[in-house]
């Protein structure tokens, strides 16, 4: 009982503020909407007992990947205008139908799916995640023998993007600093002796 | 209501098809950024019913999965977008067609 | 769940909550007068016998100001910001252990759950630490408080990091997330003594997270003025507060329980219970007291060294504690 | 060791790998001893091997496999393998240590120290092949290693083109040994040594023939038999160690080495054997007369080189093959010993190579000139020495195939030719050494500033004499029986030459004949160029003409370049004009009908993101929604 109520409160919360994430206008309340959306994902994760997926959800996502998103908002300090409009005129007329389309879709596969039978599930059901002292350690489990490679992968992947990212976003012209002007040089021209004395006390940026 | 996977799923498809809708019709990138991460949200919490009604890791392993690569994702996305703000200072995806031919 | 049980986690809520309320009182009080002593100068002594009132007077004084919203602020962040710095603080305290299990009618651990993936669920809480200073900051539509928010953000996120992968070496040692058994592993020797590395790295981060000196640079008077919340009034102002005195008490907690074995200690037989919270207590204060003579005592960082630091010393250090960790475990196992 | 004898080549690699990657940054002069040390590694490994005396065939990996074909990198170790390798690893270690006294000054010390352990690598890799495949890439290897060092001073335009030549005309060979190849493969559907020899004898002998010649082909290539042998002169532009190695030991004995190896190919027909034999006594007499009339020191080794291998092919013509590799390792002793010496007096007159500049240079260069004389005696074939053995089986040989009652009468004529061509090899040998060494010096101002070389490249200088003037004997004493003809006695392949009593006086009677040959030469060049260099002048104003033709080497590198050149740039022209004007018109006008319909399809992209992701997504929605209503 007291969970089919969690899971209304935390379904209808999470597509209510999904919904909020989609059409609001300010793309700051559109990241904190689907910060709740996150939080809400991973109340359901609870409910169905899924802890470790619940926390590592709302680190991941909320603690991590929202806040960047955030963060890059605020140093770009977009120009924006008063009178534009925020959604595509046109591409809302193909959109929400499709939008519903697909909807009506994933609903008519999910209404038409079962879980497997009992004979057909994997080896991890309650009990056997219960012995193992909880989803943490029973993902550890498979994590580190069966998707060993997966996972090596994903790391792999993780490096990629964090290396592509950096070369992406840095300013080619960071790392050097600008040419000093010879001071020295202004005044008197080029005079080997002067001009390394004007070298050393040139202050860098 | 709480222990059938349907209704998981449906929640999913739901979060799924918002996300959708937001990636077609929003004008900002970030948004439509977002909007991607949302969709994720839906792929994620499918998987993860899947996973738990079927008792088994594989869909823990596929959520997993999927956090990893929208981490990546949103990672370079963001760079993407920081280098393009630099040259326009807005971000609106029909404005940038510039790399149409 | 039977109703006892019931009862029983709603009174130890209860019990936590206020703990969580009257905390901040007590520990703004204790900064003052130790500050004070420390600069050789007595701190608050007007109100009520010895200054003891001067944190309720300051309550009183926040809680009836005048509420004022700039009128360029997004008024619903600015609105929801404070909510967002004081619900993680709470949340945390739901895991955190006190005391071993007791007899009090029947068996029961003092603590409000014993969450398998307890300590996850703490830096779940702590990463959205970041939430409440960026949007205040961003919020406000103020100059500083855009600083602040910037400086706060990119701040907690990086010692986030460090924070997690010290953690993760305690983990390894307990072979367990949960609070609790991490506690019931110090049972023959304190953590501290094979992870000094780690320790040292999660009291660093930790000052760090909670933004207090030598690492306050998001809200440096000096400079930014009071940073994210510099906008903030009255009792949204109290918040803050509120929030960060309970978070420096969270992060002494968890220093206690990940490092200094929790409540284990000498005990008295029969009051297993009793002692078990007073040692808990007396570590976390003793921590609490740290805070304040580091406060007392260090200058603040430069922005550039802070970050610096975290990346390419305490990162590394990290890593390497870590990696070491797990060789041990796995020589030893 | 047999077990193990991919560690022969694996050392040279070795030094190549870590002079290539490490030296030119941090090893520096270091890679001398490095590459020099990989050799000697070679070196020993092979004694090992060959003390050990256990031969046979052993398999690596595969390396590659197609449909019937499996191409193994095997190895294949019999007697001749070892002698090969013994020649090989040895001279070039000599030779590794000389350059590292030659080459002390030079700014890529380390890059050089790279090429040359890979020259020795595939050198010994070609060696030790077992099929034809990994025989064809070695080879191949080996001529880009020589490309590579003849041209290590790549800032000398003369050096880039001697370096291109060597490769082009190596090109030519290549072709029909890869022919021959394709030919095997066809016929005998294997490219293994065994399964191949195995089968020519019941092949047709016309295509057998065939194969044998474009397999000679190759081989005169690499070898540099007329007229594939222009390269080899101008191979002269590396630095001196390279053109001893290329010259003595390595590259140019390939050729001499496959058709021995091919024995069985070539033995099914005498057109063949005659051909090699025809076509090595004419390059011997050939490059002989050339030789006489070179001014640059080295240009007459090289020639010699030319008229050298002619003998060897002479003798593999003959059939004594036990002769021909004999008379290459003598060979490769002395040759080795001539080039490091006017290496030696190059470097002591600061890399002047004009003979007519020496003169007198024995005062000076006391070593150097011992050891050259030793060598140039040995050269000449004046008994005792090295060359005096294995030449003398060479002519005996030639002489008595013609003679005998199945040979072919041609072998005479041939004969007579390898005969000339010693009596000018010892001419021209006494004339360098004069020129060089005797007389009053023509230069005084680089004899004065002449000095002698350093130890380390006195020393291999040393050896190599002492192997010219005993290995011959050694090695091949008596004549027919020696140490050497018992070793490849047990080889597959190699034809043994029985001696019966009525030939042995034959034999020994045409020893004399060519020691008194040889002896005539040198005289003759005693008797003109210790009087100084008008004498020679004045002879050779005798025959108008000739010298000039013998100087401009038969104007056969005019030839090629007015012929073969101009004739390929007029083709080359004609064709050119139909790719650009036809070919290329068909290709831009499909190109155009492309552009034209692109043009009208771009007008679908729209370039915005949205736009592609509806497409997409709808995709995707009408996939699903047709597995659902069709499933």
């Amino acid at each position: 009982m007291i969970e089919d109520i969690t899971f209304v409160y935390m379904a209808v919360i999470a597509v209510l503020a999904a919904l909020a994430t989609v059409l609001v206008r300010s793309p700051v309340r559109s990241a904190l909407s689907l910060v709740v959306v996150v939080f809400h994902v991973a109340g359901l994760f609870a409910v169905m007992d899924a802890m470790f997926l619940a926390v590592i959800q709302v680190m991941v996502y909320a603690g991590a990947i929202i806040v960047l998103f955030l963060f890059t908002i605020m140093l770009l300090d977009l120009r924006h205008e008063a009178g534009e409009p925020y959604l595509h005129k046109n591409q809302l007329w193909l959109g929400i139908p499709l939008a519903i389309l697909l909807l009506v879709e994933a609903g008519w596969i999910a209404l038409n799916t079962e879980p497997l039978a009992e004979a057909a599930r994997g080896a991890y059901d309650a009990a056997a995640i219960a012995e193992l002292g909880g989803t943490g350690q029973a993902l550890a489990e498979v994590l580190f023998n069966e998707y060993l490679l997966p996972f090596e992968i994903a790391g792999v992947l993780l490096l990629a993007s964090s290396v592509g990212a950096l070369l992406l976003a840095r300013r080619p012209d960071e790392d050097k600093l600008p040419d000093a002007p010879d001071p020295v040089d202004d005044v008197t021209g080029p005079d080997d002796e002067r001009a390394e004395g004007g070298a050393a006390i040139w202050p860098t940026r | 209501m709480a222990d059938s996977l349907n209704a998981y799923l449906y929640v999913g498809a739901i979060l799924f098809a918002l996300g959708m809708l937001g990636v077609l019709v929003r004008r900002s990138l970030i948004v439509v950024l977002l909007s991607m991460e949302l969709m994720l949200q839906g792929v994620n919490l499918t998987m993860g019913a899947f996973g738990v009604f079927n008792e088994d890791m594989g869909g823990y392993m596929l959520t997993l999965a999927s956090l990893t690569i929208a981490a990546s994702e949103s990672v370079v996305g963001l760079a993407i977008l920081v280098v393009v703000s630099r040259k326009a200072r807005e971000l609106y995806t029909d404005r940038m067609d510039g790399m149409k031919w | 769940m039977d109703l006892v049980s019931t009862l029983a986690l709603l009174a130890k809520g209860l019990v936590v909550l206020l703990i969580f309320l009257a905390a901040p009182l007590i520990f703004v009080l204790a900064e003052r007068k130790i500050l004070g002593r420390i600069q050789s100068r007595r701190g608050p002594n007007r109100v009520g016998p010895l200054g003891l009132f001067q944190t309720v007077a300051d309550g009183i004084k926040l809680g009836t100001k005048e509420d004022i919203i700039p009128p360029a602020a997004d008024r619903v962040v600015f609105w929801v910001a404070p909510l967002f710095m004081v619900i993680p603080a709470i949340a945390a305290w739901s895991v955190i252990p006190f005391g071993p299990m007791v007899e009090i009618g029947r068996e029961t651990g003092l603590w409000i759950t014993n969450l398998n993936v307890g300590i996850l669920f703490v830096l779940a809480l702590g990463s959205l630490n970041t939430y409440g200073p960026v949007m205040s900051g961003w919020s406000s539509n103020s100059k500083y408080a855009h600083f602040g928010a910037l400086r706060s953000g990119a701040q907690i996120i990086s010692y986030e990091l460090t924070l997690g992968l010290a953690v993760l070496a305690v983990v390894v040692y307990a072979g367990s997330f949960s609070l609790i058994d991490i506690v019931e592993s110090q049972r023959h020797m304190w953590l501290v003594a094979p992870q000094f590395l780690g320790f040292l790295i999660f009291i660093v981060s930790g000052v760090a997270e909670t933004n207090r000196a030598p690492f306050d640079l998001p809200e440096a008077e000096t400079e930014i003025v009071a940073g994210y919340f510099v906008e903030y009034t009255g009792i949204r102002f109290a918040m803050f507060f509120i929030a960060e005195y309970a978070n420096m008490f969270l992060m002494s907690m968890l220093v206690t329980v990940l490092y200094l074995g929790g409540w284990n200690g000498f005990t008295i037989p029969g009051l297993e219970g009793v002692s078990g919270v007073v040692w808990t207590m007396a570590k976390a204060l003793t921590l609490m007291f740290g805070y304040f003579w580091l406060r007392a005592t260090l200058p603040r960082l430069r922005y550039d060294q802070l970050m610096s630091f975290c990346w390419k010393i305490l990162l590394p250090l990290g890593v390497l504690n870590l990696l070491v960790a797990s060789v041990l475990r796995m020589v030893w196992s | 060791m047999i077990e193990h004898p991919w560690l022969i080549p694996l050392a040279p690699l070795l030094a190549f790998a870590i002079n290539g990657l490490l030296g030119p940054r941090y090893l520096k002069k270091a890679t001398g001893v490095i590459g020099s040390a990989g050799i000697l590694a070679a070196f020993l490994l092979t004694v090992w091997l060959w003390a050990e005396g256990e031969y046979g065939e052993a398999t690596l990996f595969e390396w590659l496999a197609s449909g019937s074909l499996a191409i193994n990198i095997g190895f294949l170790v019999d007697e001749l393998t070892v002698v090969m390798l013994l020649v090989v690893t040895g001279v070039s270690f000599l030779v590794h240590v000389y350059s590292i006294g030659y080459m002390a000054h030079d700014g890529s010390f380390a890059r050089f120290f790279a090429w040359l352990p890979l020259f020795v690598f595939s050198m010994v890799m070609l060696v030790m092949a077992n099929n034809f495949l990994s025989l064809f890439v070695f080879w191949e290897l080996v001529g880009v290693c020589s490309y590579l060092l003849i041209g290590f001073w790549h800032d000398r335009e003369s050096a880039n083109n001697a370096a291109m030549k060597a490769f082009l005309v190596n090109r030519v060979g290549d072709f029909g040994f890869a022919i021959a190849i394709f030919m095997i493969f066809w016929n005998f559907r294997t490219l293994e040594y065994g399964a191949v020899f195995a089968q020519v004898g019941q092949a047709d002998p016309e295509t057998v023939l065939v194969i044998a010649l474009l397999l000679f082909v190759g081989a005169m290539g690499k070898s540099a038999q007329f007229p594939l042998h222009i390269w080899l002169p101008d191979a002269m532009e590396g630095p001196t160690p390279v053109s001893a190695l290329i010259h003595a030991a390595t590259m140019v004995t390939a050729g001499v080495y496959m058709v021995a190896r091919m024995a069985p190919i070539f033995e099914v027909h005498t057109t063949a054997l005659l051909v090699v034999g025809g076509v090595g006594a004419f390059t011997a007499l050939f490059a002989a007369t050339i030789a006489v009339v070179q001014t640059d020191i080295k240009r007459v080794l090289a020639y010699s080189t030319v008229s050298q291998l002619g003998l060897m092919f002479l003798a593999l013509g003959a059939g004594v093959y036990t002769a021909a590799i004999f008379h290459l390792a003598t060979h490769a002793f002395f040759k080795a010993l001539l080039f490091l010496g006017s290496g030696s007096v190059i470097h002591a007159m600061h890399d002047e190579q004009e003979m007519t500049r020496y003169g007198g240079l024995r005062r000076k260069l006391k070593w150097t000139y011992g050891t050259f004389l030793v060598g140039g005696l040995a050269l000449s074939a004046i008994f005792p020495l090295a060359g005096f053995w294995s030449k003398d089986e060479i002519l005996a040989g030639a002489f008595m195939r013609g003679a005998s009652l199945d040979g072919d009468g041609l072998f005479i004529v041939f004969w007579a030719l390898g005969l000339a061509a010693s009596l000018l090899t010892a001419f021209y040998t006494f004339r360098m050494v004069i020129m060089t060494f005797h007389g009053d010096p023509r230069d005084a101002e680089l004899h004065e500033r002449a000095h002698e070389s350093p130890a380390v490249m006195v020393a291999p200088l040393a050896l190599l004499a002492v192997l010219a003037m005993g290995a011959g004997a050694v090695l091949g004493f008596p004549p027919e029986h020696g140490l050497i003809h018992d070793f490849l006695h047990h080889a597959p392949g190699i034809l043994h030459f029985e001696l019966t009593g009525n030939q042995t006086i034959i034999a020994i009677s045409l020893a004399v004949i060519s020691t008194a040959v040889a002896l005539l030469g040198a005289l003759g060049a005693y008797m003109i160029y210790s009087r100084g260099a008008p004498r020679a002048e004045s002879i050779g104003q005798f025959v108008p003409g000739m010298h000039s033709l013998l100087y401009r080497k038969y104007h056969i590198d005019e030839i090629v370049n007015y012929g073969i050149v101009a004739t390929t740039k007029v083709l080359g022209f004609i064709l050119w004009a139909i790719d650009a004007k036809i070919v290329d018109g068909i290709a831009n006008l499909i190109g155009w009908t492309v552009r034209a319909l692109g043009g009208a399809a771009r007008q679908v992209q729209t370039g915005q993101v949205q736009n592609y992701v509806f497409l997409m997504a709808l995709g995707a929605v009408v996939s699903v929604g047709a597995l659902m209503i069709f499933r």
